[in-house]
C-alpha cells in the first residue's frame, strides 16, 4: 500500500540524471558547464523556499534574506578570519538558520500576508545593514575576490563541488519531505486549524521547517560564493525574494522537484533569451501568462490532477506521459 | 469528567455564549442542541482552545484547561470534528490519519526516518473500523461529501481520545447516510468507551442516541437533561417555536 | 537644532507625502479586500500614471494642461486595467489563490516593459503650473506649495472614496463583496463585474496617485519598484483591506520618516520597516480592522 | 511516486535540451577576424538613459574607425542588458567571454556590477575590461589589476574636483547628503577630505542620507534649511539628481543655500527639467556638449545629434574615448591578442572628442582627461538650464596620484 522510498522505479531515473551530469562538463562548452551550476545553486535555493511555501503553506516572502546571510557570513569568515575554508563552510548555514529562526520566531505568530509582510520588514532590516554597515561589508559595492580554494575556483571544480552538495542536500530534502514531520508539515499547509486539533503545535512546527528551510537556503549562498567569488546586498534584496518564489509556483509547488524545474527555466531564460532581446522580462511575463492560462488548471491545478488520477493509473508509469502535457 | 463552568465569550459586541453550562460523565454520549445561531460551534471552540473564553472555566478531569492552546487540550485527551468538513485536502486519506496518529505518539516532529513504516498498523484499524481502508490511498480531497464527515471522525480517532467531540457530524448527509453515521457512532461509544460530545439538529438522531442534553438558546444553557424531561419542558419547546427553527 | 518651525514643516511635509502614498494604497487595499489579490501589478500602474501625465502635459501646454493631466491620467491607467481585467484576469477568478499572484507578477513585468518600450528610457519631468511656485507659511512652518496641495487632495479622495462606498449602490456591493463574496453571488450580483469593478477603481487610484506625484520627481522606469513594497507594507499594518486602515498605515509611514530624517538622519531608511516591525508585533492584523 | 518520476523526466529531458542546444551553439567559429566587443551594460530601469548613451557613444566611434578598419578588420560588438543587477552581470558577462569569446570586455553603470566582473571575469579569465560609467574609485584603485581600466571619471576624481572647487568659495558651515549607497559616499568622503585639506577650517554641521531611489526628498531638504549651513555637499545622481533638483526649487533651497553636486551640470538631468530646474547650483562634469566650444567637439556633438536626435552625455564622451582606446590599441599591439592589447593601452594617448587628447594613466588604468566646475543658468540660447561661469580643472590635479594608488592596493 504505501510504497518504499527506495523504490526501484524511483531511483533509476535519478541515478541516470546524475550520471549524465557528472559526465557533462567533458562534452559541453566551459559556459554551460557554468549555467548549470548556476541553475543548481538556484535550483537549491527555490527547493529551499519551497520547503516552507509548498510543502508547509507559509507565505515566505522574504526568503533571499537567508539565501544572503549565508553568502556573506561564509565571504566575511574567508576573508576577514583564518579560519579553514571548511570551517566558514560549515557554519555559514547555521548562521543563516540563526537568522531564520530569529525573524521566524516572530513570523510564526502571524497568518497570511501578515506573515509575509512581517518578514519583509525583518529581513529588509538585515537588507539594510549590508547595505549600510560599509566597513563590514563594503555596502552595495559588495564583497569581490572571496578567496575560494583553487580546487574549487575552476569552473569545473565549482560544477562538481556545487553538484555534489545539491545532491546531498536534495536527499536530505526528500528524507524530510517523507517524513513524520514533513507529512504533519504538508497537513498544516492543508489545514492549519485542524493540525493544532489533533494534538500538533503548529508553530513550533512551523518555526521548525523555517529553521530547515533557511539552513539549505544558507547552503545555496555559499555555493553561490564558492561559484562566483563575490557577494552583493542584491543577493539579500527582496526583488530575489519574489523571484524565487515565482520560481516556486512555476515549477509547481506542491511537487518536491518542480523548483528545479522553475529555476531552470528562469535561469535559462534570462540568459539566453537576454541574448537576443532586451525585453525579456516582457517574453517572461507572456510566457507565465500564457502558462496560466493553457496548462488548464495551471502548472499546480495540472499536478494535482494527476495525483487525482495516480490510483487509475497505479500499474501502468508509462501512461502518465501525457499528462504532462 | 468534562464540565463547563458559566462559560462567556463575546466577539466585537456580539455575544455568542454567555453562561453556558455543560456536564459530561465518563462513557456518556451527550448532545448539545439549539437553534442557528444559538452559540453550539462556538461553545465547542471554547472547550477545544480555538477560543479563549471572556469567563468562566472548562474543567476536564478536575483540571483548568480553558487557558491552553487547541494542541494541548488535544494531548489531554479530547479530539474533535467539524461542522465544515475539515480535513486534509491535498493528503492521501492515509495520511490524514496518519498525522492524528504520529501526533498521538509524539512522532510528528522526527525528521529522519521514512513516514510510510510508521503508524501504518494503527492507522488502518482506525480506517477499518470506520470503513474508510478501502479509500486509504485517494486523494482526501477527491472524496464524497459523506466520506469527508466519516474521515472527520477518523482523523479525530486517530488521536486515541478518551473524550470525542462532534460538531453536526451528520451535516448535509442524506437520511441513509445519517442512520450509518449515527450507528458507527454509537458503535464507536460501545466498543472503545469512548465519551462523546456531540451536536446534530436531527432531532430524532439526538432524541434516539443520546442519553443526556443540553439545549442552548441565545448562547446559555436552558438546561441539560434525560431526553425525555427535555422534551418534556416548557423552555425549550419556547425556544424552538419561537426561534428560526431548525434548519 | 530641532526648533518648533522644523518641527513643523517636516510634520507638513510627512503629511504631504503620506497623502500620495494613501492615494495609491487605498486603490491596492481596495483591490486587496474585494478580489483577496495583492495586486504587483499596482506599482506598473502607478508608474503608467505618471508617464500618461506626461504625455498629456506635452500635448496640451500650459496649466490647463497640468488640470487635464490630473484628470485624464488615471482614466488611462483605468481603460489599461479594464482591458487587462476584461481580456485576460476575469477567466482566473475561480483559480487558486496563488494563480492569482502570478498573474498580477506577469502583468507587471509586461506593463513595465511596455513603458519602455512607449516611453523610451529618458527621464521625463512635468512641471506644476505657476500657482504652486513658491511656498505657504503653515503654523510657522513652510512648506512648498504643491505638497500643500496634497494636503487638501488627499482628504478629498478619502471623502470621495468614503461617500462611494457608503453611498452609492456599486460601492455598497463592492464593499459587501470584501466581507462576503459567497453572499453577493446568492443574491443574484454578477460577481465577476464587482471583481472588474473594483479592481479598476483601485487601478485609477494608482493612477490618480501617479499623476500627482508626477510633478514632484523625476518620471523614470523602476519607479513602481520603489513603491510597491512600501504600498504593500502600508496596507497591511493598516489591516488588509480596509480602506481608512490605508490612511493610517500611509500616516504611519509618511510621518515615521519625515521625523526620523530629523532626530537621525543616518538611519532613516530603516525607521519606516521598524515601524512596521512593531505596528505588527504589537497589532498582528494591522491598525484597522481588516476585512480577511 | 508519480510526480517524482515526472519531475525527473522533466530533468532528463531538460538536461537533454541543453546538451542539444550546446552543440548546436557552439559550432560557430568567427572566419574574419574581427575584433570582439563584449558590452555588458543596464537598458532598464532609470539607468537606461545612461547605458543607452554610452551605447550610441560607442556606436559613433565606431562608424568613423571601422571606415578604415583595425588591422585588416573591423570592430564589432554584442550587448547584454544587465537590468542593474550583479548575479545578472556575472552570468552576462561570462557568457560574453567563455561562449562568444570576446576580445574586450566594456562596460558598465553598476559599480557592482563592474567590481564583480572585474574580478570573476575579467582578472581570472585575463580579459581586458574596459569600464565607461561606473565612478566606483576603486575599479582602478584599490581592486585595479591588470586586466581592467577606466574611462570614466571616479568618485575620488568628482570629490576631489569638487573640493578643489569649493575650496575657492567663501562657506565654512557644510552639511553633508545625499544617497545612501556606495557612490554617495564615496563622493562624500573624497569632497570632504580633499575640502578639509585645501581649507582647514571647514566645519561639518551634519549629515542626512536617504535611501536611493527615494522619490521625495522635500523632508530632508526642509530639515537641512532648518539647520542654516553656508553649503551642501550633495551626493546623489541620476534619477534621483532630477528628483533632488525638483526638491532644491521647491523647497526655495536653491536660492537660499548653495549646493555642490557632483554631475549637477549634466544635461540628462537638466534637460528633461526644461527651465524648472534651479540655478546656482554648482555641478562638476569631465564632459560638456557645449563646453568648450572648440570644433572637434562641435562636429563631434553634430554628428551624434544627427545620429541620435540628441547631444551627447558624459557616458557618450567615455564611451566614445573606450572606443578610441579600443581600436588604437590593437593598432598598437599589432595583433588581436589581449595580453599585447594590455601592454599597448598603458600610458596610451587617443584623441579627446572635444580638441587635444586623452591619456590612459600607466600607473592605475585610468583615463586622465579635464574636469568641468561650474553654476547652473538659464541661458537664452537654450531652452533648459546649462552650466556657465566654468573653469577647468586639469585631469591630472584632481586624480589621485600614482603612489596614492600603489598604497590603496597594497591594503
Amino acid at each position: 500500500m504505501q510504497k518504499s522510498t527506495l523504490n526501484p522505479n524511483v531511483l533509476w531515473p535519478w541515478t541516470l540524471i546524475l550520471v549524465l551530469l557528472i559526465f557533462l562538463p567533458f562534452i559541453i562548452p566551459r559556459f554551460y558547464t557554468y549555467i548549470l551550476a548556476v541553475i543548481f545553486v538556484t535550483a537549491l535555493l527555490a527547493m529551499s523556499l519551497n520547503m516552507v511555501v509548498g510543502h508547509g503553506g507559509l507565505f515566505q516572502f522574504h526568503h533571499a534574506v537567508f539565501y544572503g546571510v549565508g553568502a556573506y557570513a561564509f565571504a566575511l569568515m574567508l576573508m576577514k578570519t583564518a579560519m579553514p575554508m571548511w570551517v566558514c563552510f560549515t557554519v555559514s548555514p547555521f548562521i543563516a538558520a540563526a537568522a531564520g529562526f530569529l525573524i521566524g520566531w516572530f513570523c510564526v505568530r502571524l497568518a497570511n500576508l501578515y506573515f509575509a509582510m512581517l518578514q519583509i520588514s525583518l529581513g529588509s532590516l538585515i537588507w539594510a545593514i549590508a547595505f549600510r554597515w560599509y566597513d563590514l561589508t563594503h555596502g552595495d559595492d559588495g564583497l569581490h575576490g572571496v578567496p575560494i580554494p583553487d580546487w574549487i575556483s575552476s569552473t569545473s571544480g565549482a560544477y562538481y563541488f556545487i553538484l555534489f552538495f545539491l545532491v546531498l542536500c536534495l536527499i536530505a530534502m526528500y528524507i524530510i519531505y517523507h517524513s513524520p514531520f514533513g507529512t504533519t508539515m504538508q497537513a498544516i499547509r492543508d489545514n492549519p486549524a485542524r493540525c493544532s486539533a489533533v494534538g500538533i503545535n503548529v508553530r513550533r512546527h512551523q518555526l521548525t521547517a523555517i529553521v530547515i528551510a533557511t539552513f539549505f537556503a544558507g547552503v545555496a549562498g555559499v555555493l553561490f560564493v564558492v561559484l562566483e567569488h563575490s557577494v552583493f546586498p542584491d543577493l539579500l534584496f527582496w526583488v530575489l525574494s519574489l523571484e524565487i518564489f515565482i520560481m516556486c509556483l512555476l515549477g509547481g509547488w506542491f511537487t518536491f522537484a518542480g523548483p528545479i524545474l522553475g529555476a531552470a527555466v528562469t535561469v535559462a531564460l534570462r540568459t539566453f533569451v537576454g541574448i537576443y532581446t532586451e525585453y525579456w522580462t516582457l517574453i517572461l511575463g507572456i510566457l507565465l501568462i500564457l502558462l496560466i492560462f493553457f496548462l488548464p488548471e495551471g502548472v499546480m491545478g495540472l499536478f494535482q490532477r494527476k495525483l487525482r488520477n495516480r490510483r487509475y493509473e497505479e500499474g501502468a508509469p508509462g501512461k502518465r506521459r501525457h499528462a504532462q502535457g | 469528567m468534562l464540565k463547563v463552568e458559566r462559560l462567556y465569550k463575546s466577539f466585537d459586541g456580539f455575544v455568542a455564549v454567555s453562561g453556558a453550562e455543560l456536564t459530561v460523565e465518563q462513557g456518556q454520549l451527550v448532545a448539545v442542541i439549539g437553534p442557528n445561531g444559538a452559540g453550539k460551534t462556538t461553545l465547542f471552540n471554547l472547550i477545544t482552545g480555538m477560543l479563549k473564553a471572556d469567563r468562566g472555566r472548562v474543567v476536564f478531569n478536575g483540571e483548568d484547561i480553558s487557558k491552553l492552546p487547541p494542541h494541548e487540550v488535544c494531548r489531554k485527551g479530547i479530539s474533535r470534528s467539524f461542522q465544515i468538513a475539515n480535513i486534509f485536502h491535498r493528503l492521501t486519506v492515509f495520511k490524514n490519519v496518519q498525522v492524528a496518529v504520529l501526533s498521538q505518539q509524539g512522532k510528528s516532529g522526527n525528521l529522519f526516518r521514512p513516514a510510510h513504516r510508521m503508524a501504518v498498523h494503527e492507522t488502518n484499524t482506525i480506517l477499518e473500523s470506520v470503513g474508510l481502508l478501502e479509500k486509504a490511498d485517494d486523494l482526501a480531497g477527491s472524496l464524497s461529501h459523506g466520506d469527508h464527515r466519516i474521515l472527520e471522525i477518523a482523523i479525530a480517532l486517530g488521536n486515541q481520545p478518551r473524550m470525542l467531540i462532534l460538531d453536526e457530524p451528520t451535516a448535509g448527509m442524506s437520511p441513509d447516510e445519517t442512520a450509518a453515521t449515527m450507528a458507527l457512532i454509537r458503535r464507536l461509544a460501545e466498543s472503545q468507551g469512548l465519551t462523546i460530545l456531540f451536536c446534530e439538529h436531527d432531532m430524532d438522531v439526538v432524541f434516539n442516541t443520546a442519553q443526556s442534553i443540553m439545549v442552548m438558546h441565545y448562547g446559555k444553557t436552558i438546561i441539560q437533561a434525560k431526553p425525555e424531561e427535555v422534551r418534556a419542558n416548557k423552555d425549550v419547546q419556547d425556544a424552538y417555536l419561537g426561534g428560526e427553527g431548525d434548519a | 537644532m530641532t526648533d518648533l518651525g522644523a518641527l513643523g514643516s517636516q510634520f507638513f511635509v510627512g503629511l504631504s507625502r503620506a497623502m500620495i502614498l494613501f492615494v495609491v494604497c487605498s486603490g491596492l487595499s481596495f483591490v486587496l479586500g474585494v478580489l483577496r489579490v495583492p495586486n504587483i501589478a499596482h506599482g506598473s500602474l502607478y508608474m503608467i500614471g505618471a508617464f500618461s501625465a506626461y504625455s498629456i502635459t506635452k500635448l496640451v501646454a500650459g496649466p490647463a494642461g497640468f488640470w487635464l493631466a490630473l484628470i485624464l491620467a488615471p482614466f488611462v491607467v483605468a481603460l489599461v486595467s479594464l482591458v487587462a481585467e476584461r481580456a485576460l484576469f476575469c477567466h482566473l477568478y475561480q483559480r487558486e489563490h496563488l494563480m492569482l499572484l502570478l498573474f498580477t507578477f506577469a502583468l507587471s513585468l509586461i506593463l513595465g516593459d511596455l513603458v519602455k518600450i512607449i516611453w523610451g528610457a529618458e527621464y521625463k519631468s512635468i512641471m506644476a503650473p505657476e500657482v504652486f511656485n513658491g511656498s505657504v507659511s503653515l503654523l510657522g512652518a513652510s512648506i512648498p506649495r504643491y505638497n500643500f496641495f496634497l494636503l487638501i487632495v488627499g482628504p478629498l479622495v478619502a471623502v470621495g472614496l468614503w461617500f462611494f462606498t457608503n453611498k452609492t449602490k456599486m460601492g455598497k456591493i463592492a464593499r459587501a463583496a470584501a466581507v462576503d463574496r459567497e453572499m453577493v453571488g446568492a443574491v443574484g450580483i454578477n460577481v465577476s463585474w464587482v471583481f472588474a469593478f473594483a479592481f479598476v477603481l483601485g487601478c485609477f487610484l494608482a493612477g490618480l496617485g501617479g499623476a500627482l506625484v508626477a510633478p514632484t520627481v523625476s518620471i523614470t522606469l523602476g519607479m513602481d519598484h520603489n513603491l510597491i513594497i512600501e504600498a504593500f507594507l502600508i496596507v497591511t499594518i493598516g489591516g488588509l483591506g480596509n480602506m481608512w486602515g490605508a490612511m493610517v498605515g500611509s500616516l504611519i509611514f509618511g510621518l515615521s520618516q519625515a521625523f526620523g530624517v530629523l532626530f537621525w538622519p543616518q538611519f532613516a531608511i530603516v525607521f519606516p520597516y521598524m515601524a512596521v516591525v512593531i505596528v505588527l508585533l504589537w497589532r498582528p492584523t494591522g491598525m484597522l480592522k481588516s476585512v480577511w | 511516486m508519480v510526480q517524482r518520476i515526472l519531475s525527473l523526466r522533466r530533468g532528463i529531458l531538460l538536461v537533454l535540451m541543453f546538451a542539444v542546444l550546446s552543440f548546436v551553439i557552439m559550432s560557430a567559429p568567427a572566419e574574419a577576424r574581427n575584433i570582439k566587443v563584449g558590452i555588458i551594460d543596464c537598458y532598464s530601469g532609470p539607468a537606461a538613459v545612461y547605458g543607452n548613451d554610452a551605447l550610441n557613444g560607442f556606436k559613433l566611434a565606431l562608424e568613423e574607425i571601422n571606415k578604415e578598419g583595425v588591422l585588416g578588420g573591423k570592430i564589432e560588438f554584442t550587448t547584454r542588458d544587465t537590468k542593474f543587477k550583479v548575479d545578472i552581470g556575472l552570468n552576462l558577462a561570462k557568457e560574453l567571454v567563455m561562449r562568444e569569446n570576446v576580445d574586450v570586455l566594456v562596460g558598465t553603470i553598476n559599480s557592482g556590477v563592474a567590481l564583480a566582473v572585474s574580478d570573476a571575469v575579467s582578472k581570472k579569465e585575463k580579459v581586458p575590461f574596459i569600464v565607461w560609467i561606473s565612478k566606483d574609485e576603486k575599479i582602478t584603485g584599490a581592486a585595479g589589476h591588470r586586466y581592467v581600466f577606466s574611462t570614466a571619471d571616479n568618485t575620488a576624481q568628482g570629490g576631489k574636483a569638487g573640493g578643489v572647487g569649493l575650496a575657492k568659495k567663501p562657506y565654512k558651515k557644510y552639511w553633508i547628503a545625499g544617497d545612501d549607497y556606495s557612490y554617495g559616499h564615496a563622493i562624500a568622503d573624497s569632497a570632504w577630505k580633499n575640502l578639509k585639506a585645501l581649507k582647514p577650517d571647514v566645519e561639518k554641521v551634519g549629515e542626512s542620507w536617504w535611501k536611493i531611489g527615494e522619490p521625495d526628498l522635500v523632508p530632508y531638504f526642509t530639515s537641512i534649511i532648518s539647520a542654516k549651513p553656508d553649503a551642501v555637499i550633495l551626493c546623489t545622481g541620476g534619477a534621483s539628481m532630477t528628483n533632488a533638483m525638483k526638491a532644491l526649487k521647491s523647497t526655495g533651497m536653491a536660492a537660499k543655500i548653495p549646493s555642490w553636486i557632483h554631475t549637477a551640470i549634466d544635461h540628462a538631468v537638466l534637460k528633461p527639467l526644461g527651465a524648472e530646474a534651479p540655478e546656482g547650483v554648482l555641478g562638476t562634469i569631465q564632459y560638456l556638449f557645449y563646453y568648450p566650444e572648440t570644433p572637434e567637439n562641435k562636429a563631434f556633438v553634430d554628428a551624434f545629434q544627427k545620429a541620435y536626435g540628441n547631444p551627447p552625455g558624459f557616458p557618450a564622451f567615455n564611451a566614445y574615448l573606450t572606443a578610441q582606446y579600443i581600436a588604437d590599441g590593437f593598432r598598437k599591439a599589432g595583433k588581436i591578442d589581449k595580453e599585447k592589447f594590455v601592454d599597448a593601452l598603458e600610458g596610451l594617448k587617443v584623441k579627446n572628442p572635444v580638441g587635444g587628447t586623452v591619456e590612459m594613466r600607466a600607473c592605475d588604468h585610468q583615463a586622465v582627461f579635464p574636469i568641468y566646475f561650474g553654476v547652473t543658468k538659464k541661458l537664452p540660447k537654450y531652452d533648459f538650464v546649462v552650466a556657465s561661469d566654468i573653469t577647468t580643472l586639469k585631469g591630472s590635479d584632481v586624480l589621485p596620484t600614482c603612489e596614492e594608488i600603489k598604497q590603496s592596493r597594497q591594503k
